[in-house]
């Protein structure tokens, strides 16, 4: 649906090349009020993720006896997008924050907390493209913060199609204008993909490509993740690329 | 005990009902079922029943899109088709299930939403997709997407003519232009064995939902995966075989039906 | 209010005479998930009704200790009517979920079953007039499907009143232009009225006069019902009166 | 126990209170009762207190009615009138009696809706009737169609011109114009005995309830049916001839208030 | 932001002196289903204020093992204001609700009913100005014609500023184009505020003079309550000033 | 036990995290920090932390002040916020935050309603301001009041002109005009002590809450009496006086940041 050039002589709108993240910076351990929490920045996201639990699930009807539930919510900032947008769920919403549980889940050991919760609550307090990774990313480093033990850190990046080319991490208008949006959340140790979704069009050559291109994106990440885990704070400079 | 008895079956390279793992249940397409709406048509995939609705109307374009049609997709688990099921607004799985739905159509540009406004700016037309599940047995995102495909192949639009900067309403309508079939092949995965087309049982022991929508030139218009386990690489590219390859069977009986 | 002649000839504008049923289609056991259903046509009329129980009642507060609760939903598809309507329920369709459930429930043996629900569920396909009466009609044979015990069936049918004459079975075109429209319901063997609303203006001549129309409709229904019952399936042809 | 006691009376002609079978309770009307809204009045009936209020405005008609007003009628169960009410959004029974007196007024053409349209297809007279339950004591529905005929009676519309495509407001009003009185009688029926006007308690173990509005003329302009037990032919024509025989006498009281 | 004089030579618009309270009528036990009511019309105000309770709390889990929970609605007609307003609550219903509840409370003993709840239902059918102190005034003689036991009856009443005058009981006219709102409540035996919040602009020394002012009210308005009490009916003619 | 530990420190003078009865927490105030709002501010009030975003558009005036912009401001308490918020439309608390936000700004004058109107009863620029709870530790009116006015100082508005009756976008912006710079000082008290700044504790623990907001030649622009307890005019007095004497220096801050 594109018309606007979105690559210029080999340069993405933003002056990335086409396998290159965004700058990013991760810091765990930011809410004083929650168990668990992160804050998280991906070109223009800004992303602050808080996890509480395990805890007692109210109502407990919606308890489950052999394990424990995971309650995710991915709520925008009424700021975070242009035009402002009304702070009651809309239907994007409900299916992010149902794609996101999904993500995280495999990677948690629900079965050791019968009757619990565990509450991951994102919010975008600046959305530029690709925020279900971003919030899948910064989650998994609030889920560490936690204490909770994890199987694996989930890592997720897109990767997607613009101007003809197979690139990573889309931008806002990447994601808008291009041709495909492939977001994908992996745990490199387990070998697991996690998210996959997509939204446009691709061969299955080019999705091969671009499924790659993701996972290397995800390794990545998941370096970085690794890294604010130890210092609690991590920044990756620009034009850094995935290779 | 359910999942005992399904994983004996696969182990065996069989299903608990005696299909192939590869094997859809019979599809049923009937269209034009309903003659209000400006296109129907219901599906039966074994005993999952649905029906989809257009309705076309008249309306105002999104601001960042003033020369296109406006296209929305909405599912509703009616309380007759399970006894699980309860009156009330969609939940997450029903818009999961009609955002899959929308994606499929949206991304293979079946529609030619510049073609069909009238006014830039003011009038376009805007076309509702309703998904109405009226007995749920498995695999609701093929069937739907399918009775949506289906609906649309029914659909006449009426013919609407600009007149002084107003719409003025013609006698007569034509058949919706379909670019593209966009089909969905839902791959479930089980013990480690993949299978098309999961039943209600099968989806409850499910640990992953993976389905790929395929247009008719073989390229891949819209991925889902859901569910909370993971998938490798390997069963991903499977999954994508699968579908390619089974999606022109469908589309096939699609076209006859 | 209306101006289109509605009657030319003693014929109506879909080619029926005055004391005319549409053409009716009943089918019960159509839905494998559902307790008891049905399937009826009536005119253009396409109504589908699933029956759930005697089944225990959630939330467990609302049951009642010494009855079966009785819960109807009447509900319109979006494209069953046009232009499209809103899934939401409206204020009619609350209204006519309730004048259903009354209308059915003098037929049920409620106090046999303390503490459990028995739900109705009417989901309107496409509307043409008369859609409460098709629904109730259906919703008998579906309770029957369901293998509830019923003390008599509920047929029910409208008359109405249009150019000045009274009419059988309204449709919807009828109904909207119409002067009157009354809605009854009937047990022909019990020999009692279940439903009974009207809109417009009778005189109380015209009143009687289509009240007895439409009780001698009800009871043509009763005999469609219990065909459909006896063979599962029943479908009355074009040109039938009630008389 | 309640029904013990209100059966033991019936059986001997009387009510609980005294009344006989076909005695309304005492009825007051005040119209007029509030300055803010353009019509208002309050109707007790016995202990059941209601108010109605009209408010009239300016609006777009129905795109199927381009050259008529709007009527809107709406019912509130306030909590303070009863310990059993609680706040919230409209329930079926305050739907139900919103519903059956709009269909009164709307049936009766008591108000000519192509006399209020300003500008056919942009700009018509919106009138809503907003009736709020004060003490409920049984007869909701004759008490509040009572009251919103008064208050409609009581009504001032606000002038309005066209100029230029343009609706503008004149520092005038006349009284709104009614064509008829459309009167409603509920009658119960208790273990085969037919009454008006139920109280609370005899509403609780009433099987029926049967509602007939009658306008001026004296034919019947819209019936409601109500409650889990049936009516005999027989009960029905009696409830009728009970409704055409009370209206008047309510209507005389209305038009002396 | 007042174009439009609100006082001329001295006399407000509806002919009251600065210090001048509006004609009060105040009637307690109006309502036969409440436990205790109160209709008051203060100027064009008209106000009904039904109270129940002690009694038992649903749902149980809100309940509060050592006291009462006082719960208020403030609500208002569809036709108490121009032009006509929806029925459902607005965020000024829910602001003023909690402001009502929390000028009732100290009043109350709510620590002799653990368990229970107090609620307190006011009805607003005309609203003209200072309806909140209307509100907290009915709603008093309502708690006492209920028999709960209070600690003082509270008293409520506006004072603002308008034309650069600190005036007395502000009416719709005077609230919507004056300089400020100083609404008041007051336990007059015990010397405590129990309401009170400003809009618009007052330098310190109106302040004071307005919250005199106010208190001034609040004391007049104290009396008519007692008188209420006792005769279960009190009218204040007009022209009476505050003083 | 929390209420004896905080009871005992304020016997003595003191707070329980050492602070005098007087003393705000440390204010960290951050504007600027979102790019694709046209303004933005972080504050911090101790560990309180809270955004504020402010939106530009253009839309409709209200009626009754067809010359005049409008202003929306609306607050959330995100669950991340403390363990015992959870998700879900505004509650009476956020409702009470916002609209005393609202009225500070509002009654202080300190956007020109009037200036930011496009064209008169039909096009006017239209401010959100949202609010955004990210932790709670008490004082959140005072820091919201603040993040508010921060992020509007950060603000650029957007240049529109009329053209014809219709509004064009211009590719330029020019910073929000500031007549004041209103600032609420939120007064607890415990035991008969008045303190500000109160912590979530102390708020567990407060009989009354009393927020005084301040305009620049200060004047009182805004009050909101909270709390199951009552004041006595001395302390109302004392209160004003304590707003009177802190403002000017939370304000300072505001100007340095």
């Amino acid at each position: 649906m594109s018309k606007k050039k979105l690559i210029v002589k080999g340069v993405r709108l933003d002056g990335r090349k086409w396998n290159e993240l965004r700058p990013i910076k991760i810091e765990g351990g930011v809410l004083p009020n929650a168990d668990g929490s992160a804050y998280l920045e991906q070109g223009r996201n800004r992303i602050i993720v808080g996890v509480f639990g395990p805890r007692e699930l109210h109502p407990k009807h919606l308890a489950k006896p052999h394990k424990a539930v995971l309650r995710c919510r991915y709520h925008m900032a009424p700021f975070s997008v242009d035009p402002r947008r009304s702070p009651a769920p809309s239907r994007r919403d409900t299916e992010l924050s149902m794609v996101i549980r999904n993500a995280l889940e495999p990677a948690l050991f629900l079965e050791r907390y019968p009757r619990a919760s565990i509450d991951v609550f994102v919010e975008i307090l600046q959305a530029d493209g690709s925020t279900r990774c971003a919030s899948i990313t910064a989650a998994s480093v609030a889920l560490v913060d936690a204490g909770i033990p994890m199987r694996d850190l989930v890592a997720a990046c897109s990767a997607g199609k613009i101007d003809s080319e197979v690139v990573l991490d889309l931008n806002d208008i990447e994601d808008k204008e291009g041709e495909a949006d492939l977001p994908v959340a992996y745990m490199p140790k387990l070998g697991k993909v996690t998210l996959l979704q997509m939204d446009g069009m691709l061969s299955p050559e080019e999705f091969d490509k671009a499924l790659n291109l993701a996972l290397e994106g995800c390794n990545k990440i998941y370096e970085l993740q690794r890294e604010a885990l130890k210092s609690r704070y991590v920044k990756q400079g620009e034009g850094r690329s995935a290779e | 005990m359910k999942r005992k008895r399904i994983s004996t079956a696969l182990a065996q390279g069989k299903r608990e009902d005696g299909r192939g793992l590869m094997d859809f249940r019979k599809i049923v397409i009937k269209k034009g079922i309903l003659e209000k709406a400006e296109g129907s048509a219901e599906v039966w995939l074994g005993d999952t029943r649905v029906i989809a609705g257009v309705k076309v109307g008249v309306g105002e374009p999104y601001q960042d899109t003033p020369n296109q049609a406006v296209l929305t997709v909405n599912a509703e688990f009616t309380p007759i088709a399970s006894p699980t099921f309860e009156p009330g607004p969609p939940d997450e799985t029903s818009i999961e299930l009609a955002r899959v739905v929308d994606r499929g159509i949206r991304s293979s540009e079946a529609i030619d939403f510049e073609k069909y406004c009238i006014i830039p700016g003011k009038a376009v037309y805007v076309i509702f997709i309703d998904i109405c599940i009226l007995n749920y047995a498995g695999n609701l995102i093929d069937a739907s997407a399918l009775a949506a495909l289906a609906a649309l192949q029914s659909t006449k639009v009426p013919k609407y003519v600009a007149e002084g900067g107003e719409v003025k309403p013609l006698d007569a309508s034509e058949p919706l232009e379909l670019r593209d079939l966009p089909i969905a092949v839902t791959v479930g995965k089980i013990d480690g064995s993949l299978i098309v087309d999961p039943t209600a049982d099968e989806e409850d022991v499910m640990g992953t939902r993976f389905t790929v929508t395929v247009n008719q030139e073989g390229n891949i218009c819209a991925l889902q995966k859901s569910g909370p386990e993971g998938l490798t690489l390997e069963e991903i590219r499977k999954a994508i075989n699968i579908a390619l390859e089974k999606a022109p069977e469908i589309r096939k009986l699609l076209m006859e039906s």
